[in-house]
């Protein structure tokens, strides 16, 4: 008897315990729960570093509005129900926006939360679904697969005028999620998809895939990989001698890769969307500060997380009150240039959605670097 | 055709490294009982012990050197004095029970200590490619499948050719048996993890130049060695071989020819099929069953 | 059931009755979870704490479970009927995948079922037509039960609640028919059980349809209390935590998988404290919980209760001089 | 009077070793049979055979003039046929009183009256009896484990008694028991066989328990019947002791 009695007030101290007080003074919670295991660990601690990097340099500036900002970070373990539950833990406690998660199917099942909830997140996920779903305060910090496709799309059609083409992408939802948006450009250019080749999460050997490649011939082949599986992929096309362009989105291009694929990756191109190798100084400024430090290389989920918190700081700041409504309704629309807010690196505007629209650029990889070879302007200013 | 060569060729390449990993998981099982979910994790780690050591300055042979002994006492001897002996006489489950908490253990640990990233690795030979028959191939994974061969025919040699071997075969087979013979039965079955705790850091050494150095990796391979072991033959080193190369060629064949989205399936029908209709694998003979 | 006594039953029960009252909706929903991860464990208990058989596919059945109930109401069911269709359809699946269990065992059965797990996930992602893919499918509804709704999550959480209670009361009713004895038997020495005229195909067969069929009826319930489901959670990491719960709580015993699911579900969030690291603290403390008593939370009580013998003298001595301050 | 059990030109071959040579025999309702042999003789396989966990490379076996061979044990056991085991073969986690009632629950009813059924099966009362029968009263409610290696033995037979069966082979049922046990053992074994006629047939390699137990003695070596006939007759046949001498 003793003993069940004491496992359950441990069960309650344990849940009553779990949301710690916030209200300190002059603070506001404004928690991240973000895959910091699991399958997206990696994109998780990028965004993660990225976002408390910007979150020290704001509060050793005073904070927003006089307040610090305090965010906890939660992991998600990469997986739905672990998101809810944790988002459902930072709800309790009246947060003013949340930011993550990163992974596609975490964000849908949080946005729906966090909607009914009137607080707006910050989101780090790119497939189209996540504001194509009406959910009102969920704010990208990177483009969605609808936007960069079609420039990858125009740049195939435009720049190669390629009449067929290869995919190769990773099978989750990510990697669908890009592929099927690819695919569907394709069609309305009337390019030919001659191969259309899924990966695993992981796959070491590439050599059936790219002897598929081979076989199919395309005019250029499209990469929608992870970095460790492009750098891997891009090795095994030289050693196969692949003579197709190759053609990527911000990953396949990104000095992670370049490195990893040790000379592989030369003649790489594609459209970059978000990148620390963008010829913007105060970019390669952020990514300089970056890498001293946490000794790594950050990738474009690092970016997305500090200018997803600059988003916020700005914002704020322009309605003068902590209120996620107040937010949203001021954030949808907005333009902010690195003029007004440094911290948000390049002009950014949100959408209606919570789509965002910054510049891009085409990029090729020449004497293992990335050298941009054309900026494309923001949608809304073309 | 070329492509086909190509196929078996990488897939032969693959194969060996799944093989060699398969093997020290088929040492551990015969002679303690233990199913290794961690065998995956213990391939992941002595790169960054490598890593670790590179470091601190030193060049690549002591690191690897360094990598290896370190993997030998910290993945044998440890492995087996705090995990596998408390626990081996309560059953095979808590003991599948935590060796899948020490993978998770092992994959957070490097990923928060060392890095969430994925690492270049040296490599142990110039990136160089060969051409044979219309296939390339990377001198690399000659290397790869020449050592896992080395290994494989040096442990043969071990077990079958040398008092020490046949010792730790009579302890695999019968321990009781052994013991009455006079064989140091708690020796040999040490002996056998060093030797896995040596395979392991061997295959992370060959492996991490082209896999890359990064805290997931042992998720696939662990999973790759259970199946080589399976098909191979539980109880058969030389099995192991065979079944890291049928699942490395098989791998490749089958997404260029079958489905790619539904490459992971062919290996594990080959294993459910495996197990059902020849238990004790391609290469393994019959366990004695005691009615 | 006898070794914890009908009070500290009581006490858990008014527990978890009395609980949600008192408890954030965060913690609503992780109790939710607890009584839907529960569910499962019980069914594995079943195939593997009392028939003997080695499952590691239960993952895999929560998500047919899942997939069944989020497709059928996303198509119009109504809950109930999709909920069932769902169990049913794990019960006739289990059958199936007990086929293996009648020629192999122990580890053989583990690789069988642990394939099994993984093809299911490969199905769920790439068969797009139905299931959607590794898109996933958001937004299954909460059921309403006669006309009341269900989206309230302290509502939920006591249809999750009374769902568990009939469940588990179905399986302590079978536990004690001759069916139970038959499980035992299978687990503990097949060949006399078959030299008694147990048929012990049909048992095995039966317990993994019926270990599946509860896992596929916590599936059911996890898509509208999680309302997003893809194959990446139904993947082998569900099966091998299901399979904690059963171990750490306590293979073979009535009361493990509640204890083992509370565990599984609480102990990573009071980790959390540690921060980064609490996955690592999590691991370690499963380590140091499985080499201490490996068999289980529940197993630990039981020894604890039995009526120990007097220490022999050094040991005595021992635990005198730990407790005598220095 | 049909034979009860009626073993014809039965082998079994392993490979290229004859473990059962063209073996044939009966067993007449109320028989006490004793098989004995040297070790490695084929008394194991024989059983096995008969008790359809082997299949016979040739030959037939008959239960009640009824073809039984290749049958499943579980269809044996039920059309009457028990059996104990020369190693221990009891549940050890189940009590002593569970140990009986399994024995007896597959004998009636189908899979649905036993999940729905009593709790029981309606076999407390004969388990109680047959725990009294063979002196386990005090130990009723015990886990099987906990039981002394004998009190087990007298737990396997009782077992194979439970369902009031037309035939029972019991594998070595005195190996490892002592002597005071093993009196219990013998007498209620013929206590059983006088109350209810039953039918035993009886592997054992200690003589004295044969002789004094069997009314009909079958000596096997190399998987061949060398002798057959009342105990004293086979204790005098210099075939048999030169068999077992020759070991």
């Amino acid at each position: 008897m003793l003993r069940t009695g004491f496992l359950v007030s441990l069960v309650a101290a344990s849940i009553g315990l779990a949301g710690t007080a916030h209200a300190q003074q002059k603070t506001v919670y404004m928690p991240a729960i973000l895959e910091l295991s699991g399958a997206g660990a990696v994109s998780g601690t990028n965004f993660r570093d990225g976002m408390l990097m910007a979150i020290d340099e704001i509060n050793k500036a005073g904070g927003i509005l006089g307040h610090k900002i305090e965010t906890p970070v939660l992991d998600t373990q990469s997986d739905a129900g672990t998101s809810r539950a944790q988002l459902q833990k930072v709800l309790d406690n009246n947060p003013y926006v949340v930011f993550g998660p990163v992974f596609s199917g975490s964000v849908l099942v949080t946005q729906l939360m966090t909607m009914k909830a009137e607080i707006p997140e910050i989101v780090g996920g790119e497939a189209a679904a996540i504001t194509q779903k009406n959910a009102s305060y969920v704010f990208r910090t990177s483009f969605g697969q609808q936007f960069s496709m079609p420039k990858i799309a125009n740049y195939i059609h435009d720049s190669i005028k390629a009449k067929s083409v290869a995919v190769v992408w990773v099978n989750n939802d990510f990697g669908k999620g890009g592929r099927d948006n690819f695919t569907k450009e394709m069609k309305d250019r009337g390019i030919n998809v001659a191969a259309d080749i899924s990966t695993e999460v992981g796959q070491a050997d590439f050599s059936a895939d790219v002897v598929k490649l081979k076989g199919a011939n395309a005019d250029a082949v499209f990469v929608y990989l992870n970095e460790e599986e492009s750098a891997r992929f891009l090795k095994e096309a030289k050693k196969q001698g692949i003579k197709a362009p190759l053609i990527g989105e911000t990953t396949l291009l990104g000095q992670k890769v370049i490195d990893l694929a040790g000379g592989a990756a030369e003649g790489v191109q594609g459209h970059v969307g978000l990148t620390v190798d963008a010829p913007i100084k105060a970019v390669q400024d952020f990514a300089a500060k970056f890498k001293a430090r946490y000794n790594y290389v950050c990738d474009h989920n690092g970016i997305k997380g500090y200018t997803g918190v600059y988003f916020v700081k700005y914002v704020t700041e322009k309605i003068g009150k902590f209120d996620g409504k107040a937010f949203a309704e001021k954030a949808h629309g907005i333009t902010i240039t690195p003029q007004e807010e440094p911290g948000i690196l390049m002009e950014a505007k949100w959408d209606k959605n919570g789509d965002i629209d910054r510049e891009s650029f085409l990029g090729e990889v020449v004497d293992g670097k990335q050298k941009i070879v054309k900026t494309l302007p923001m949608l809304s200013k073309k | 055709m070329a492509s086909f060569i190509q196929l078996m060729v990488s897939g032969l390449a693959t194969g060996a490294i799944y093989a060699l990993i398969a093997i020290g998981f088929t040492l551990l099982w015969q002679t303690s009982q233990t199913i290794n979910f961690a065998q995956g994790e213990f391939v992941m780690l002595p790169a960054f012990f490598v890593l670790a050591a590179m470091n601190m300055g030193a060049p690549y042979w002591l690191a690897a050197l360094i990598g290896i002994a370190l993997s030998v006492v910290i993945l044998g001897v440890l492995f087996k004095a705090v995990i596998v002996d408390p626990m081996i006489r309560h059953g095979v489950l808590p003991l599948v029970i935590t060796t899948i908490a020490l993978s998770l253990f092992l994959k957070e640990s490097v990923k928060d200590f060392y890095s969430s990233q994925a690492q270049p690795f040296p490599a142990l030979v110039a990136p160089r490619d060969l051409h044979f028959l219309g296939a390339v191939v990377s001198l690399q994974s000659i290397v790869v499948l020449a050592v896992a061969v080395a290994t494989v025919i040096g442990l043969h040699l071990l077990l079958n050719k040398t008092r020490l071997g046949r010792c730790m075969q009579a302890t695999a087979q019968n321990p009781t048996v052994a013991r009455i013979l006079g064989i140091p039965v708690g020796r040999m079955v040490l002996y056998t993890f060093l030797i896995n705790g040596a395979l392991v850091a061997i295959a992370s050494l060959l492996i991490s130049p082209i896999y890359l150095a990064k805290f997931t990796n042992g998720e696939a391979l662990g999973m790759a060695a259970f199946i080589a072991a399976i098909i191979g033959g539980f109880n058969q080193v030389r099995g192991a071989i065979l079944g890291g190369i049928i699942l490395g060629v098989l791998d490749n064949l089958s997404a260029a020819y079958l489905s790619s989205s539904y490459r992971g399936a062919f290996p594990l029908v080959i294993l459910i099929a495996v197990i059902l209709f020849r238990p004790q694998g391609l290469l393994g003979r019959v366990e004695e069953r005691a009615v | 059931m006898k070794r914890f006594g009908p009070l500290s039953v009581a006490v858990a029960a008014a527990a978890a009755i009395g609980l949600p009252f008192l408890l954030k909706p965060f913690g609503v929903y992780l109790i939710s979870m607890w009584a839907v991860l529960t569910i499962a464990a019980i069914g594995l208990n079943l195939t593997l704490g009392y028939a003997g058989q080695v499952s590691m596919a239960q993952g895999a059945f929560v998500g047919i479970g899942a997939y069944t109930v989020a497709l059928l109401t996303a198509a119009g069911w109504p809950f109930f009927p999709a909920f069932i269709l769902g169990g049913a359809l794990c019960f006739v699946i289990g059958w199936l995948l007990g086929y293996p269990a009648l020629r192999v065992q122990h580890h053989y059965l583990a690789f069988v079922t642990l394939a099994f797990n993984t093809l299911v996930f490969l199905v769920l992602r790439n068969e797009e037509w139905l299931t959607r893919g590794s898109y996933g499918i958001a937004g299954t509804d909460r059921p309403s039960l006669f006309g009341l709704s269900t989206d309230n999550a302290r509502v939920f959480y006591f249809l999750c609640l009374a769902i568990l209670i009939l469940l588990s009361a179905a399986t302590w009713w079978m536990l004690r028919s001759p069916w139970g004895r038959a499980f035992v038997a299978l687990r503990e020495n097949p060949i006399r059980a078959l030299s008694l005229g147990l048929d012990t195909r049909r048992y095995t067969l039966m317990a993994f349809a019926l270990g599946s069929t509860l896992g596929g009826l916590a599936g059911g319930l996890y898509a509208p209390l999680v309302q997003f489901i893809e194959p990446g959670s139904f993947s082998l990491n569900l099966s091998f935590n299901l399979l904690l719960m059963v171990i750490v709580g306590g293979s073979g015993r009535f009361f493990g998988p509640f204890v083992g699911a509370l565990i599984a579900v609480l102990l990573p969030e009071w980790m959390r404290v540690a921060e980064g690291y609490y996955l690592i603290i999590y691991a370690m403390l499963v380590m140091v919980l499985m080499v201490f008593c490996p068999s289980g939370v529940i197993g630990l009580f039981e020894k604890a209760m039995k009526p120990k013998k007097p220490p022999a003298a050094p040991a005595a001595a021992a635990i005198k001089a730990e407790a005598t301050p220095q | 009077m049909t034979a009860v059990l009626e073993v014809n030109n039965l082998s079994k071959r392993f490979g290229g070793i004859v473990a059962v040579d063209n073996v044939s025999f009966t067993v007449n309702d109320g028989d006490i049979l004793g098989i004995i042999g040297p070790n490695g003789s084929g008394k194991s396989t024989l059983f096995n055979c008969v008790l359809g966990q082997l299949l016979p490379s040739e030959g037939s076996v008959r239960i009640d003039g009824q073809e039984s061979t290749g049958m499943r044990p579980c269809d044996l056991n039920r059309l009457g046929v028990s059996r104990t085991f020369q190693l221990l073969q009891v549940f050890p986690q189940l009590s002593v009183r569970d140990n009986l009632i399994l024995a007896g629950q597959e004998h009636q009813g189908s899979m649905a009256s036993r999940l729905f059924g009593r709790p029981d099966a309606g076999l407390g009362d004969a388990a109680d009896q047959m725990i009294e029968f063979f002196r386990l009263t005090h130990l009723s409610d015990e886990q099987a484990g906990m039981l002394s290696y004998g009190q087990q033995k007298l737990l396997d037979a009782a077992m194979a008694f439970m369902a009031g069966p037309r035939l029972v082979l019991l594998d070595e049922p005195a190996g490892g028991v002592n002597l005071t046990m093993l009196g219990l053992l013998r007498e209620r074994l013929q206590a059983y066989h006088a109350e209810r006629k039953a039918t035993f047939v009886v592997i054992e390699d200690q003589m004295e328990f044969v002789m004094a137990l069997c009314t009909r003695v079958l000596v096997l070596a190399e998987g061949k019947i060398i002798a057959e006939g009342a105990p004293e007759e086979v204790r005098r046949n210099p075939a048999v002791i030169e068999a077992y001498l020759g070991h």
